[in-house]
């Protein structure tokens, strides 16, 4: 069954042919298909990203020991449409001095920024927007975009909190981009290419986060740094600066900043599930055997992709709801102290092991990259032990010193 | 496949000239870092049209529009800071007033 | 090894020297331990290579040395080098032994371990400072040297010299260490450079002995433009030396003789033989341990051995038995009448130090004479004996002075001469480790007979002369003997026995281990050394003991001279005179209390024939006289002056006319402010175009690039 | 007229209408915001021309990064957020006329030049272009050379900027 096999082509084919039949030359209809698809693509994320608040407000309240949103249709699940006709009716406030229309392309270029993510991002193997050969740097790329709509945002906005927290939220993403751009270029070494969909496909038999743990975590806390969200929340930081650089957005607008943010988040849980494991494959070869070849479909792909998607949003969730906010310069100091040295050491670790192990079986490969990650962790933690030790002499001296005076 | 390679030169060279005109025409010392990149851009689109028109597998036009981005990267970090820099001594960023240099 | 060892021994001394002098300087027992040190090293290679070279059979054939190229001459090397033989290593030995005493005695003799002088300053003898004990009295006791890391220095500076001087095995390095002592002793003549009598007795030294040594390097370069070397073993070689014994030069002398002159002139001024001696009793000005080393241990012994080094030169051609060759008749005639003439001066002297300054310029006299008839041997012999006598004679003067300064300190009297002998008396109760040591050193310079070393030397310097004809040597010399052994008494008795003539001598005292150990230890040697030398032929103890002196030192020369043939006569008459004197100068002086009892002051010896005076009439006044009137007044003030000022009034001139006629007008004004007014008009006009601001420069420069550019496109492209 | 080309002439104009408001506009940061815009049509024209690399890197490095820096720049050295008079010298007709010249002469060129009139190849299959770039940065035989240089530069460019920025020796 062709559409059970490769739905997305079938379609195309079909509409296509349904296009060129009503007499359009063949290029245009080409660019219409594109549209169209580009369109469904949209809708569907942001169909999820509708669901997404239902999951989030459920799971923060979880984690809270609350119930959560439970009135509105079955476990709540209306709830968010009941949200999104709120802000929908709110009034829409442009403050006095505000840049009005970077003030108003702002939200949108920060959902944006969002969603062309879902461009490269495959749902399965026949299912994805485009395969570019550079996917790894488009996501860096996009992630600047969505700096920019937080810088315009602060601002145009006239107000010196949202300046504010734009300055950090900048100082921020810039600063945990360089960890992020070191630690992808591991996924590229270990699958030799850039392509989301490449890299997917290098790890139907080992997951790159069994080869590289060290790699994951480290971009799992950029990643969240990334998408600003706690210990990373500077740049909204309630209880300093308001609510940073959206505090003077009302209704619609901060509807979308909203919006982006949880998609944004969800968006990464989807990188790592590709990235480190495994994406819509990954079974570590169990769909080559002739019982398990359901496996290759590409509805049942799709589904194990949001299910992966769906647990690294939960760890990042998890994360933001146990983690109390961490101090600016701590968060600085930690990159360019901490992080970047060390994601430099993995970088080079495993370019210099891939080139040694190559001829290894693969579980001689995976056992070598894994414990030269285990040795550079134990190693890591020893250093942070003596640094920290040495930190609580210095604190200890001059808690004295302040006593005797 | 159908775009004549003067279309791109031709870009470039308007593009090019904008950027001449605001890096001789604009007060604000930024003003003219921003005309300067724009002419910077001119000059890559120019070479990234020669890598694609000429011999796709020659990579030498690419090269050097990566070469250009590292230069223009590290032109405007100075030149910024530059300018932060006078900004704090003398309280200005008006590229005519800054004439220390004068006779 | 041990021609290795050789180029060491000079060489602690000068780093002891350098390091006091740049660094210790502030501290006094770091510097004197580091020049003792030194002193010490040196003494310890000096006896390693003396055994080392008495364990070598025939070692004048067998001498240690070694050479290195030191400056190139045309295609040959000028070379520099040391050589130890059997009379460098006699000559060696002593210095040793006495440099050592002499470094260990200064401790003691600048009071070291006494608190710091209350009016003490740099330049001036320590005058003693005021302490007061535990009980409240107060109490004056002697000062310490407030320069006393300075002469640590100069004496290492000195002992340096010395060994330079004696390792040498050529006459250039010889000449240096030769002329390194002759500085220091300048600096250490006038060490108290705050007495006037101490600066011009250094000056008055350092001159006297530049006359001689201008005649030595006179010597030398004779010599190198003859031979073509400067080292010993070239000189010495048979065939060198008959060449210059052949070859006639000036006056009806050979030049073996004129060059034997010349060098021996250098040790008339060096071992202060007449005429040149005036400047030995004057240099008594400087501390006694300068005296012991400038008197036995280093300077007047650097001469007599550099003659005796050349004998092989000055006796080129002569033989024993033959009749002298001018130059020895002329070194043994002012060898004889130097050691005549000081001994009459000595007699009159009063002043302790005085007398042995006399007796030194005496004794030296003997041994040029022994060397100017020909007795090699015993030249060398009396050299080493004298060394050590007159070094224990000196430290042992300096300890009386020392005590009788602590005389004056202790009854607070200082109008007492502490080195007037007339001032002392009785003081071998006081000081008997100084009264037997300096009665040691006195017998044998009077040559006591069979114990003391001096009697051999003179002895073997008696039989020389007699055995070989010599006799108005041998009579001149025996009177001098005669004297020699007076004077010794007269100051033997004057100073030690008898009663106490003065409240300061009662109160005398005996001086520190420091200064009392090496008097034991030269006391030993002033025994002792002359064992070595007795003749074989001598009754009773000849024999028992073989003449080990005259075969190791003879051995140096291609020759080994034979000893002379025993006689009764010189042996009498060496008995005579020493005991004649002795009992003489005790019978004379031992009732004498004042100058005035004095038979023997006599004005003319009392003012040393008045040869001061002569010098300054002859020489002093015209110079100054020739200074002042001529070269002064005439040529500099009058000629030279005259000269100057007219050659500046002309430039004067030439000057203003330069200035107003043309540097003024042409040059300043047209030239220079010309040019400078153009380029500041038209810098100022051309200054406009740069404004300062970038974007003028900008459109400057795309203007003119859009006008070359179709310009080059027009005139050139479109061609 | 082919789809191309419409695509070409939109960004074109999109790209060209850009950057005539960041050197017209007054206000300066909607001028950089203009020059981010710009940066984005040149961009597509990356894309189109199949440069997938340096695409995505001109994102990056241009409006990621150099784009930030000019806001930020502008940001500081203001005391006020408003801008206030005008923006363009007195003498800017010489400026336009010179531009127009240039512009002039250049198109001149390359019109008059046939060779720019020819049309791309298209990519033989099996050519991986990014592939290719990353061997020719890092190959001995390319332009490894240039490659160091320019990372050499980048340091000493962060060095310096950080030195010329920072406040240390100001404070009095």
């Amino acid at each position: 069954m062709p559409f059970l096999n490769d739905p997305i082509n079938f379609i195309a084919g079909w509409a296509h042919r349904v296009l060129t039949g009503w007499g359009l030359v063949d290029s245009l209809a080409t660019i219409i298909i594109y549209l169209i698809g580009t369109t469904i693509l949209i809708v569907f994320a942001m169909f999820l990203d509708i669901m997404l608040v239902w999951v989030e407000r459920k799971v923060v309240a979880r984690f809270q020991d609350r119930i959560g949103p439970n009135r509105i249709g079955p476990f709540g699940l209306i709830q968010p449409f009941a949200d999104i006709i709120k802000m929908v009716i709110k009034e829409d406030i442009t403050p006095a001095g505000a840049d009005r229309i970077v003030y108003n392309i702002a939200p949108v270029l920060a959902a944006s920024s969002v969603i062309i993510l879902w461009a490269i991002l495959p749902l399965a193997s026949s299912i994805y927007g485009v395969d570019l050969n550079v996917g790894l740097l488009y996501i860096v790329a996009a992630g600047s975009l969505g700096s920019l709509a937080i810088i315009m945002a602060g601002w145009s906005s006239n107000n010196k909190y949202a300046l504010l927290g734009a300055f950090r939220m900048v100082a921020n993403m810039i600063s945990y981009e360089i960890p992020m751009v070191i630690i992808l270029l591991v996924p590229t070494i270990l699958a030799d290419t850039m392509s989301i969909r490449g890299i997917t496909q290098a790890q139907s038999g080992m997951w790159f986060a069994i080869l590289s743990p060290l790699a994951f975590i480290i971009f799992l806390i950029s990643a969240i740094a990334e998408l600003g969200r706690s210990p990373f929340d500077l740049n909204e930081a309630e209880s300093e600066i308001v609510s940073g650089f959206n505090v003077e957005y009302s209704g619609m607008k901060f509807g979308w900043f909203y919006a982006g943010e949880l998609l944004h988040a969800f968006t990464f849980g989807g990188f790592i599930a590709v990235l480190f494991f495994g994406g819509y494959g990954g079974f570590f070869g169990l769909e080559k055997i002739a019982f398990f070849a359901w496996l290759k479909n590409p509805f049942i792909q799709t589904v194990v992709f949001m299910a992966k998607a769906m647990f690294g949003y939960w760890v990042i969730m998890w994360i933001k709801y146990s983690m109390p906010r961490i101090r600016i310069d701590h968060m600085l100091a930690f990159n360019w102290k901490f992080l970047t040295p060390l994601a430099l050491v993995v970088l080079v670790n495993t370019a210099i092991l891939s080139k040694v192990l190559v001829n290894l079986p693969t579980w001689g490969y995976a056992m070598g990259m894994f414990s030269s990650n285990l040795v550079i962790g134990f190693i890591t933690i020893e250093i942070l032990r003596a640094y920290g030790r040495k930190q609580r002499k210095v604190e200890d001296r001059l808690a004295a010193q302040v006593a005797q005076n | 496949m159908s775009i004549p390679l003067s279309w791109y030169l031709i870009l470039a060279a308007t593009l090019f000239c904008i950027g001449l005109f605001g890096v001789l025409s604009r007060r604000n010392a930024i003003a003219i870092l921003l005309g300067i990149e724009l002419m910077l851009n001119a000059v890559n689109i120019n070479l990234v049209a020669f890598w694609r028109y000429r011999d796709p597998a020659q990579m030498a036009g690419q090269v050097f529009a990566v070469i250009v981005f590292a230069v223009a990267a590290a032109e405007v970090a100075v030149g910024l800071a530059l300018i932060i820099s006078v900004y704090r001594r003398s309280n200005t960023i008006v590229a005519d007033d800054i004439d220390l240099m004068k006779w | 090894m041990e021609n290795y060892i050789i180029w060491l021994l000079p060489l602690p001394p000068l780093l002891s020297f350098f390091l006091i002098i740049l660094f210790t300087n502030k501290n006094k027992k770091i510097s004197h331990s580091i020049a003792i040190g030194a002193a010490g090293l040196s003494w310890l290679g000096s006896m390693a290579v003396f055994i080392c070279a008495l364990g070598v059979k025939e070692f004048g054939k067998h001498v240690y040395g070694s050479a290195i190229n030191w400056l190139p001459t045309g295609t040959t090397w000028f070379k520099i080098g040391v050589m130890i033989d059997p009379l460098s290593a006699a000559v060696v030995f002593f210095v040793a032994w006495t440099v050592l005493a002499i470094f260990i005695y200064s401790v003691g003799y600048h009071n070291f371990g006494q608190p710091k002088g209350d009016h003490d300053i740099a330049g001036l003898p320590p005058h003693g400072a005021t302490i007061t004990d535990q009980h409240g009295h107060q109490h004056t006791v002697p000062s310490i040297e407030p320069m006393y890391s300075r002469f640590f220095a100069f004496i290492s500076l000195f002992a340096f010299g010395m060994y330079t001087l004696v390792v040498s095995d050529n006459l250039l390095t010889l000449f240096v260490g030769w002329e390194i002592m002759g500085l220091c002793s300048y600096l250490l003549i006038g060490f108290w450079f705050g007495k006037p009598s101490a600066r011009n007795a250094a000056v008055k030294a350092f001159m006297t002995t530049r006359i001689g040594d201008v005649f030595m390097l006179l010597g030398i370069a004779f010599i190198y433009s003859f031979t073509g070397s400067l080292s010993f073993r070239d000189i010495f070689k048979p065939g060198m030396l008959q060449a210059l014994a052949s070859t006639p030069a000036f006056f009806g002398l050979s030049a073996a003789g004129i060059i034997g002159l010349l060098l021996f002139i250098g040790t008339v001024g060096k071992s202060a033989q007449w005429p040149l001696h005036v400047w030995l009793p004057d240099a008594m000005e400087g501390p006694t341990p300068v005296s012991a080393m400038i008197h036995a241990a280093t300077m007047v012994s650097a001469g007599v051995y550099m003659v005796i080094r050349m004998f092989p030169l000055i006796s080129a051609g002569w033989t024993v038995g033959m009749p002298l060759n001018t130059t020895m008749g002329v070194i043994a005639f002012i060898g004889a009448f130097t050691a005549l003439f000081a001994a009459t001066i000595a007699v009159a002297q009063n002043d302790i130090k005085r007398v042995l300054a006399y007796s030194t310029i005496s004794q030296l006299g003997f041994m040029i004479a022994a060397l100017g008839i020909g007795a090699y041997v015993a030249a060398a012999f009396h050299l080493v004996t004298h060394a050590f006598f007159k070094a224990l004679l000196f430290l042992g003067s300096g300890s009386v002075i020392h005590g009788m300064e602590h005389g004056e300190m202790h009854t607070g009297d200082h109008s007492v001469d502490p080195q007037d002998m007339f001032n002392m008396g009785g003081l071998r109760r006081r000081m008997p480790i100084t009264f037997w040591t300096f009665l040691i050193g006195g017998f044998a310079l009077s040559g006591f007979p069979i114990l003391t070393a001096g009697f051999w030397s003179k002895d073997e310097i008696f039989a020389e002369a007699f055995g070989n004809g010599h006799m108005v040597v041998f009579i001149v010399l025996a009177v001098a003997a005669f004297l020699t052994a007076f004077y010794t008494m007269r100051q033997i008795t004057l100073t030690f026995f008898g009663k106490p003539r003065t409240e300061v001598a009662e109160h005398a005292s005996e001086s520190k281990w420091t200064m009392t150990l090496p008097l034991i230890v030269l006391a030993v040697f002033a025994v002792g050394c002359g064992w070595v030398g007795i003749p074989e032929k001598f009754p009773v103890l000849g024999g028992i003991l073989p003449n080990w002196f005259h075969e190791f030192v003879g051995s140096t020369l291609a020759e080994v001279p034979k000893a002379v043939t025993f006689s009764w006569t010189p042996l009498l008459t060496s008995l005579c005179v020493a005991l004649g004197g002795l009992f003489c100068g005790w019978l004379a002086y031992r009732k004498v209390q004042s100058p005035v009892e004095d038979k023997l002051q006599i004005p003319l010896l009392k003012n040393k024939y008045y040869f001061d005076e002569l010098y300054n009439f002859l020489f002093v006044k015209p110079a100054g006289w020739f200074s002042e009137k001529f070269a002064y007044l005439f040529m500099d003030r009058t000629v030279i002056d005259g000269i100057l000022h007219s050659v500046a009034r002309f430039s004067l001139f030439l000057g203003g006319f330069f200035r107003n006629k043309i540097d003024k007008p042409v040059i300043n004004e047209f030239i220079g402010d010309g040019t400078g007014n153009v380029v500041k008009a038209s810098g100022s006009r051309l200054r406009k175009i740069q404004a300062g601001r970038i974007q003028y420069y900008m459109v400057a420069s795309v203007a003119f690039l859009v006008i070359f550019a179709l310009l080059y496109y027009y005139l050139i492209g479109g061609m | 007229m082919t789809v191309e080309q419409i695509i070409f002439i939109i960004t074109g104009l999109f790209t060209l209408g850009s950057a005539f408001m960041v050197v017209t506009t007054q206000k300066l940061i909607q001028a950089a915001l203009w020059l981010v815009s710009a940066l984005f049509g040149v961009t597509i024209l990356y894309a189109i021309l199949q440069a997938d690399f340096l695409a995505v890197v001109q994102v990056v490095v241009y409006i990621g990064a150099i784009a930030v820096l000019f806001i930020f720049a502008v940001m500081l050295t203001r005391k006020e957020l408003r801008d206030q008079g005008s923006q363009t010298r007195s003498n800017w007709w010489i400026a336009a006329l010179l531009g127009a010249l240039v512009l002039a002469g250049l198109v001149f060129l390359i019109i008059g030049e046939p060779a720019f009139n020819r049309m791309a190849q298209a990519i033989p299959a099996g050519v991986d272009t990014l592939r290719n770039l990353g061997t020719a940065l890092v190959s001995p035989d390319a332009y490894v050379m240039p490659f160091e240089v320019a990372s050499v530069l980048l340091l000493s460019a962060l060095v310096g900027a950080v030195y010329i920025a920072s406040r240390k020796g100001e404070e009095k």
